[in-house]
């Protein structure tokens, strides 16, 4: 059952694969049923998580070495964003690309990004976190030079350079980790008692794993790969740029804090603190970057370099709301930026706008497009009663809480600047311009669709942010281990 | 959100009552003479905006916690952006920018304090707020929310920003934004601030930029072009004296309530009283020359209610606010003390360049439907501060209405009339200046415009290295060393060195 | 004795058998008949496998004689998985040489003799892993030469017979140091039963020296560097199936050796500075294979330098392997892992440049710009073996390179790590770089994908099979522990 | 010196030159002969130092690897002078040495 979230979409991109290019329908109905499929056996297992029945199961790779998978709260919640986002993606992309080359291509990698998504959801230790990430960023360079354009094969170029980096990074942490440790599972507030003697080693183990995983967070400096990335089809990167390969990144951070060293050892091994500083930059350089790009998608991508660095800052600063807030905001960012991308990609596709300057008179063209794009952008700088109020305002709790008052001036200061590089997009959506209202649909009915559904769960994943169900309660939930069992 | 307390907590106090009177009317009137005055192509548009601003200007007022607080006042600074830029001028657009700027730096700002003061207080409830013990953490809370107050009302050095959106805003939305908009602020500071419970350091640091903010925007103000402008700075110098009122009571619980006190009954009467003098300087330009000198003598009754003159809800507020301060002890105080009669001297300045720009001041006639709405906040300008319940039983115990209190209320306004005069027979004429509404303001496009050329400075690109030379060197290592009598030799020496090697 | 206990020489007399016949039977069924035999061999590799799975290695004694006089084969874990390995691939090289060679010139230089020199290379190479006898590896050493040799040149051209006859001459010199070292070892011991030589080590310069003389030998046929100066343009110039078999079984055909030189035959201390030699030179193979092959620019001679590259890993075992005196279990594992995943990976990459090289008429790289839209199932295939090239999960190649990490930094020895996790980058690297032009679109439209050809599915069934071999490695850890000189010491499960 | 050290010695001599003339002359046929005398210079080092029996019975185990080892360089040898003809039919020349046409890159 546990890996049926993994399995589910690693069968349906291999079936994508054997179908071959030709069969449109067939491919898209494997897809969607796989994606409803996958939806459903993830949203089961956080039921039983909820239950509190964390299922594991594993499978031996080789002498004291297993590929393993638990279904606990904290991997569950990344697991339902990326499953479920995966479905409306899917819709998306269907209609997006339905004029493009490659698509057994594109849909195949596209399947088997969201199993190795699942995976590094899943894994019950770090080094099936490893498996999963090596996969994920395997499978992600395909997409991003999917177009085949010289930019497209240069930026891939770059990813690798970076994701491959990472990983070896990664393996080198994880290696010396289970050197010193043995084979350690992720444990809600650190596994690594029985090694906090090994100071010097734990703390390059640390930093090690966590350039890992800064890559694919985009932690400056090392986020050069994602601007250049968006060369890639407009689902990529909506699903994978804004969602699941980025967020396994912070995930991977997350893991690292919470459930690895744990809170306690991350802080008085002194290797929270720097993570943390780094993040705080992180905010403010990549919001004043992103003020100044023209273009659209690589905006946005500066944007995702700055909010995947509140989570990482809410998770180095170690304190229960502050983590709550991270594991919270990585989901409503994923419904935010996924909105705003699908809304650039719709646009682009619609009426090859991709820059600031040609926005003009959009806003009458596409008025339902633009709508949920306005919602998600005013959510995503902090706006109540929107998602990502929410989780900012459990993100600044933390930062009060655990005295670090600088960090949440950094958060709100954050919000300030995400204002400043939303409402220029806004702006010039309703300046006056070529475009004249359509006569039906506005876009592609399986394009707009998707935009304002995803639209909508921002507005409701902050309106009911007390719901039992809410994510920012799963989160909570989710902490509550890590930090001892706290409730709010 | 459960995590730290409640949300969508409502709570109908006296002062949300007073409060949300004030704004209500204020938006309402603002509102009819906006629909009455406006063309009606971008009608809807403003509407669009000014409804949202209007709901959420009001239901602050009723917000029982910081959530709720903080999404009226957003919703409230958020869609007024549309009001300010409304014209579509390249002018507006610019303003439009500035104060979304600063909107977004006092949202933050009120975030963060409310997010401080809830985990302080360990909830979200805004009466937890005022009744924190003093602590480092209420005390960084506070200083963010005055931070926030600050930037909404245009303290120093931002004391542009409020003259800068009047001046661009359509008339009855710069009345609701004088007159209710920045009344948010003094509820801010009412509902959110930890009276009594703070350092003397932070208190006397809002005293005096308060006070400094009341004169320096009566300097910068005298200078103004547009009659809107002018009452801009009046409204600044204004707020200066309300987060005076706050300054005061922050440290000392002895002052505490008098200083709550004092600040609901400034924003009572200057909310009226500024609302009514934006409505009346777009309807009188408009009027016959008869028509004009009456609507000119009405304007002067909220005009004199802003200097303080007796019997004026603005004789109320600055008596109330001078209870306050000879409640305290101290030099700061006392110095203060002495220095208030000289706002008045000071607004009394203001409002006579007010009616001298005023009356260079030409508009399109306004219909008899635009009458209304002003005269209804004429009214309230006369009447609020006395009609609120106990008030006037209270002046008179307090001796407010004895002849000595009067007069001294009077000399300020006597004393900037008789400057005036007095300049114009010894005919000085003063300097012209021109100031444009948001003064230093203005300035910041221009910064902004610099740092963004200074950052789009083109990147010194590394010379591009040979990148042939080291693979072509690689490829030929390969070569040689592959071709067969290097490449065996190279056998027999492994074989020599590994047996010499091993044999060791 | 039953059946069954003539597993081993069945294995090596089913091939000949099969040569022998191809002689005998009409030219056009001659495919027909070497699949067959392809698949017995398969079977009986098999039933070995399951054999010592289920009873443990054991000694078989050719014509009943025994060693000292007579020629014992031995059938362990190690040997069994080989003798597997080599089934596997056979197989799929069978089954994709039958389309390669049954298309185009009937008469073309050497044809009729490819399946005979196909089968005869095979039984050396069963025979190879199954001797227990260094004389007679010496004798299986030859053959394997001879036919591979041979079947090189099948390509025909200057070029070919050039890269031939050099793969030739060095497999000489390899053959006539390692016969120098059997003499010395031999003149020193008396024996020449690998077990019997292990029994009862033997002090002395002679000795060792003899055993230098044949790990030296064992080196130059595995092509180390740098001694590796055959292999790339012997591998290349090779018909794809040829190179496949090259790559994937005949060089872990000397490596094999080395290993059981190393497990059985020596004991610790004998040869000092050996083992590190060897691992010294397996980094510097690592980085400099991988930096020629990203260097290359025609398919096949990427493909080769990987090999060379890919062969490091299993030196830089060695060290590990005894790096507490005794014999880490685990490295044997895990050079046994990355043997296998490596035999099948380099076999589905070297089947899909030749498919490659068919469908574009030439191999260079820059020149096949949209391939993976044109041949989607061969780019996958390169695609997939590199993912075993790089060591990523969850190939074989990664639980290789991960216990081998493991080792090297629980015996203190993090600078092999290094070594590996930097070739794991340039593996990428050079993978990546053919992908990449996979993936781009030319200037010109290549048109649509081509239907893939039957065969053409193979490349890819063995790299997958290889990238998910990480599922199979308990199966083969239990596999090579059979019959493990493990008997001194183990640092790790 | 025992008469078995001396053949085991001119072995030695004679593997050497074989090695020397495999490295150095670039002419194929030259390379041929040069592993002929490999070939025999390990024969000859197998029967010199192979004789260990105190008995003086001849030990038959070297005397084997001798006519075997014969049997494999004669088929080594054919195989690699037929590639010789070959290549000197193709290309007119005899000699494999690279340095002018041998392309790795």
């Amino acid at each position: 059952m546990l890996w049926l979230p993994i399995l589910i979409p690693a069968l349906a991109g291999a079936l994508t694969f054997l179908l071959g290019e030709r069969r449109t329908r067939r491919r898209n109905t494997v897809n969607l049923i796989a994606a409803t499929a996958a939806a459903a056996a993830t949203l089961s297992l956080a039921g039983a998580a909820f239950q509190g029945t964390a299922a594991q199961a594993s499978l031996p790779l080789g002498p004291g070495l297993q590929l393993a998978v638990r279904g606990d709260l904290t991997g569950l919640l990344f697991a339902c964003v990326v499953t479920l986002l995966w479905g409306v993606t899917l819709v998306y992309a269907i209609g997006y690309m339905s004029h493009d080359r490659n698509r057994a291509r594109f849909f195949g990698f596209f399947a088997w990004c969201i199993a190795a998504a699942n995976g590094v959801a899943l894994a019950r230790d770090p080094l099936s976190l490893f498996v999963f990430y090596e996969i994920l960023s395997l499978c992600t360079y395909p997409l991003v030079v999917h177009s085949g354009t010289p930019e497209a094969i240069a930026a891939g170029r770059k990813y690798l350079l970076y994701a491959f980096g990472g990983g070896a990074a990664l393996l080198a942490g994880t290696a010396w980790l289970v050197a010193i440790a043995g084979p350690v599972q992720f444990t809600p507030g650190g596994a690594l008692l029985a090694a906090e003697s090994h100071t010097f080693a734990l703390r390059w183990v640390f930093a090690l794993m966590a350039a890992g995983f800064c890559v694919k967070a985009a932690l400056m400096p090392l986020h050069g790969w994602l601007p250049s990335a968006m060369v890639a089809p407009a689902p990529v990167s909506s699903l994978l740029h804004a969602v699941a390969v980025v967020k396994a990144g912070v995930f991977g951070i997350v893991r690292l804090v919470n459930d690895l060293f744990g809170p306690e050892l991350a802080t008085s091994l002194g290797v929270a603190q720097p993570l943390a500083l780094a993040a705080a930059v992180t905010i403010g350089v990549a919001s004043v970057i992103a003020l100044r790009q023209d273009d659209l998608k690589r905006r946005l991508a500066y944007s995702t370099v700055a909010q995947l660095a509140y989570i990482t800052l809410g998770t180095a600063l170690c304190t229960p709301l502050a983590a709550a807030g991270a594991l919270a905001h990585l989901a409503h960012h994923a419904v935010m930026k996924i909105t705003m991308f699908f809304t650039v990609g719709s646009l682009g596709q619609t009426l090859h706008v991709k820059v600031l300057g040609t926005m003009g008179g959009v806003a009458r063209r596409m008025p339902l497009t633009m709508a949920s794009f306005s919602v998600a952008a005013l959510a995503l700088a902090g706006v109540p009663p929107l998602a990502g109020f929410a989780s900012k305002w459990l993100l600044a709790g933390g930062a009060f809480e655990s005295g670090d008052w600088w960090a949440l001036l950094v958060y709100v200061s954050g919000g300030a600047l995400t204002l400043g590089y939303m409402v220029p997009i806004l702006l010039a959506s309703v300046r006056p311009g070529a475009h004249e209202p359509a006569e039906r649909w506005e876009s592609d009915p399986r394009m707009l669709w998707p935009i304002i559904a995803v639209a909508l769960a921002s507005v409701v994943f902050g309106v009911s942010a007390s719901a039992p169900w809410s994510p920012a309660r799963w989160a909570l939930a989710a902490v509550s281990p890590v930090f001892g069992g706290w409730t709010p | 959100m459960t995590a730290l307390g409640s949300a969508w907590l409502w709570v109908a106090d006296s002062t949300s009552v007073l409060f949300g009177s004030l704004f209500a009317l204020v938006w309402l009137a603002g509102g009819v003479h906006s629909y009455v005055t406006l063309p009606s192509a971008g009608k809807h548009r403003f509407f669009a905006y000014y409804l949202p601003a209007s709901l959420g200007g009001t239901a602050t007022a009723f917000a029982g916690d910081a959530i709720s607080f903080y999404a009226c006042f957003s919703l409230m600074s958020l869609a007024s952006w549309g009001l300010v830029t409304h014209s579509g001028t390249n002018a507006s657009r610019q303003a439009g920018a500035i104060y979304l700027a600063l909107t977004a730096l006092g949202e933050a700002l009120l975030l963060a304090g409310l997010v401080a003061l809830s985990s302080a207080a360990g909830s979200t409830e805004l009466s937890a707020f005022v009744n924190l013990a003093p602590s480092p953490g209420a005390t960084f809370g506070a200083a963010l929310v005055l931070g926030a107050v600050g930037v909404k009302i245009g303290a120093l050095p931002l004391i542009g920003i409020l003259p800068l959106t009047y001046a661009t805003a359509p008339a009855g939305a710069a009345a609701a934004l004088a007159g209710a908009s920045t009344k948010v602020a003094a509820l801010t500071l009412v509902r959110l601030l930890p009276f009594g419970a703070l350092p003397v350091a932070v208190s006397e640091a809002v005293m005096v930029a308060g006070l400094a903010t009341t004169f320096v925007a009566v300097a910068v103000g005298l200078f103004a072009v547009s009659a809107r402008g002018v009452l801009g700075y009046s409204s600044a110098s204004q707020m200066g004296l309300v987060m005076l009122a706050a300054g005061s009571g922050l440290a000392d619980s002895a002052a505490t309530e008098l200083a709550r006190g004092a600040i609901l009954t400034l924003a009572l009467h200057h909310g009226f009283a500024k609302a009514a003098l934006m409505l009346g300087s777009d309807v009188v330009p408009g009027l016959s020359p008869g028509m004009r000198r009456l609507g000119t003598a009405l304007l002067a009754l909220p005009a004199l209610a802003l200097v303080g003159v007796p019997l004026t809800t603005g004789f109320a507020a600055k008596y109330a606010l001078k209870d306050v301060l000879l409640a305290l002890s101290g030099v700061l105080p006392e110095t203060v003390y002495a220095l208030l009669p000289w706002t008045g001297v000071g607004t009394a300045l203001l409002m006579l360049r007010f009616f001298r720009v005023l009356a260079n001041e030409r508009t399109a006639a306004r219909s008899a439907a635009a009458w209304p709405g002003w005269v209804v906040l004429l009214l309230a300008t006369a009447s609020a501060a006395w009609l609120w319940p106990g008030a006037a039983g209270q002046a008179a115990e307090r001796g407010m209405l004895a002849v000595p209190a009067l007069v001294t209320a009077l000399w300020p306004g006597l004393l900037a009339v008789m400057l005036v005069v007095a300049l114009r027979l010894a005919r000085v004429r003063p300097p012209r200046w021109n100031v444009k509404p948001g003064d230093l303001l203005l300035l910041a496009p221009l910064a902004v415009g610099a740092a963004d050329a200074a950052l789009a400075l083109p990147r010194s690109r590394r010379p591009m290295r040979d990148r042939s030379a080291l693979p072509a060197l690689l490829l030929r290592a390969e070569r040689v060393w592959v071709s067969w009598p290097v490449a065996a030799t190279a056998f027999v020496v492994f074989v020599l060195a590994l047996s010499a090697l091993t044999a060791g | 004795m039953t059946l069954v206990d003539h597993l081993p020489a069945a294995l090596i007399m089913t091939p000949l058998a099969g040569a022998a016949l191809t002689f005998v039977t009409r030219r056009r069924w001659d495919p027909a008949l070497v699949m067959v035999t392809a698949v017995v061999i398969t079977g009986l590799a098999l039933a070995l496998s399951v054999r010592v799975l289920a009873e443990g290695a054991f000694r078989y004694r050719l014509g009943g004689w025994g060693a000292p006089l007579g020629i014992d084969l031995v059938a362990d874990g190690i040997s069994a998985l080989f003798v597997l390995l080599a089934a596997v691939v056979g197989l799929a090289a069978t089954a994709y040489a039958t389309s390669y060679f049954g298309t185009g010139d009937e008469d073309a230089y050497g044809r009729g003799l490819v399946w005979a020199l196909w089968l005869f290379l095979w039984t050396a190479l069963n025979a190879l892993f199954l001797t227990g006898d260094v004389f007679n590896v010496y004798v299986c050493l030859e053959l394997v030469g001879i036919s591979a040799v041979a079947l090189v040149t099948l390509g025909g051209g200057a070029d070919a017979l050039r890269a031939g006859a050099r793969y030739l001459f060095a497999s000489m010199l390899g053959a006539m140091t390692y016969l120098l070292g059997v003499a010395l070892l031999y003149s020193a011991t008396g024996h020449l039963d690998m077990a019997t030589l292990g029994s009862a080590p033997t002090q002395g310069i002679a000795a060792s020296t003899g055993l230098v003389l044949m790990v030296s030998a064992l080196v130059l046929k595995t092509a180390l560097v740098p001694v590796h100066f055959w292999l790339p343009t012997a591998h290349a110039a090779a018909p794809s199936p040829v190179s496949a078999v090259l790559s994937a079984l005949v060089v872990k055909g000397s490596y094999y050796v080395i290993l059981r030189l190393v497990l059985d035959v020596t004991y610790p201390g004998q040869l000092p500075g050996l083992d590190v030699t060897l691992g010294a030179l397996g980094a510097a193979s690592i980085v400099w294979g991988s930096v020629q092959a990203l260097l290359q620019t025609r398919v096949k001679l990427l493909v080769a330098y990987s090999t060379v590259a890919q062969i490091g890993y299993l030196f830089v075992a060695i060290p590990l392997m005894r790096a507490d005196g005794g014999i880490v279990g685990v490295a044997v594992t895990a050079a046994a892992a990355h043997a296998v995943s490596h035999g099948l990976a380099k076999a589905g990459f070297f089947l899909s440049a030749g498919s490659l090289q068919h469908r574009f008429g030439h191999d260079r790289i820059s020149e096949m710009a949209g391939a993976a839209r044109t041949t989607p199932v061969l780019a996958m295939a390169c695609a997939v073996a590199g993912v075993t090239m790089m060591g990523l999960p969850p190939s074989g190649g990664f639980v290789a390179k991960w216990l081998l990490i493991l080792t090297s930094i629980n015996v203190g020895q993090w600078w092999w790590a290094a070594v590996m996790i930097a070739g794991g980058l340039l593996s990428a690297a050079y993978t990546f770089r053919l992908v990449a032009v996979f993936v781009a679109e030319g200037a010109g439209d290549p048109g649509d994908a081509h239907h893939p050809a039957r065969t053409e599915w193979l490349p890819l069934l063995l790299a997958s099979a290889a990238a998910l071999l990480a599922f199979a490695i308990p199966q083969i850890d239990t596999l090579v522990r059979i019959g493990m000189n493990l008997g001194r010491a183990e640092v790790l499960p | 010196m025992s008469s078995h050290l001396v053949y085991a010695l001119v072995g030695g001599l004679l593997f050497s030159i074989g090695t020397y003339g495999l490295i150095v002359r670039p002419h194929m046929i030259h390379k041929i002969i040069s592993t002929n005398f490999m070939g025999s210079g390990v024969f000859l080092v197998l029967i010199g130092l192979g004789n260990r029996t105190p008995s003086g019975v001849p030990d038959p185990v070297p005397q084997a690897m001798v006519l075997t080892g014969i049997v494999v360089t004669v088929a080594l040898t054919a195989l690699s002078l037929a590639i010789a003809k070959r290549y000197f039919s193709l290309t007119g020349r005899g000699d494999i040495s690279e340095h002018r046409e041998e392309r790795v890159g």
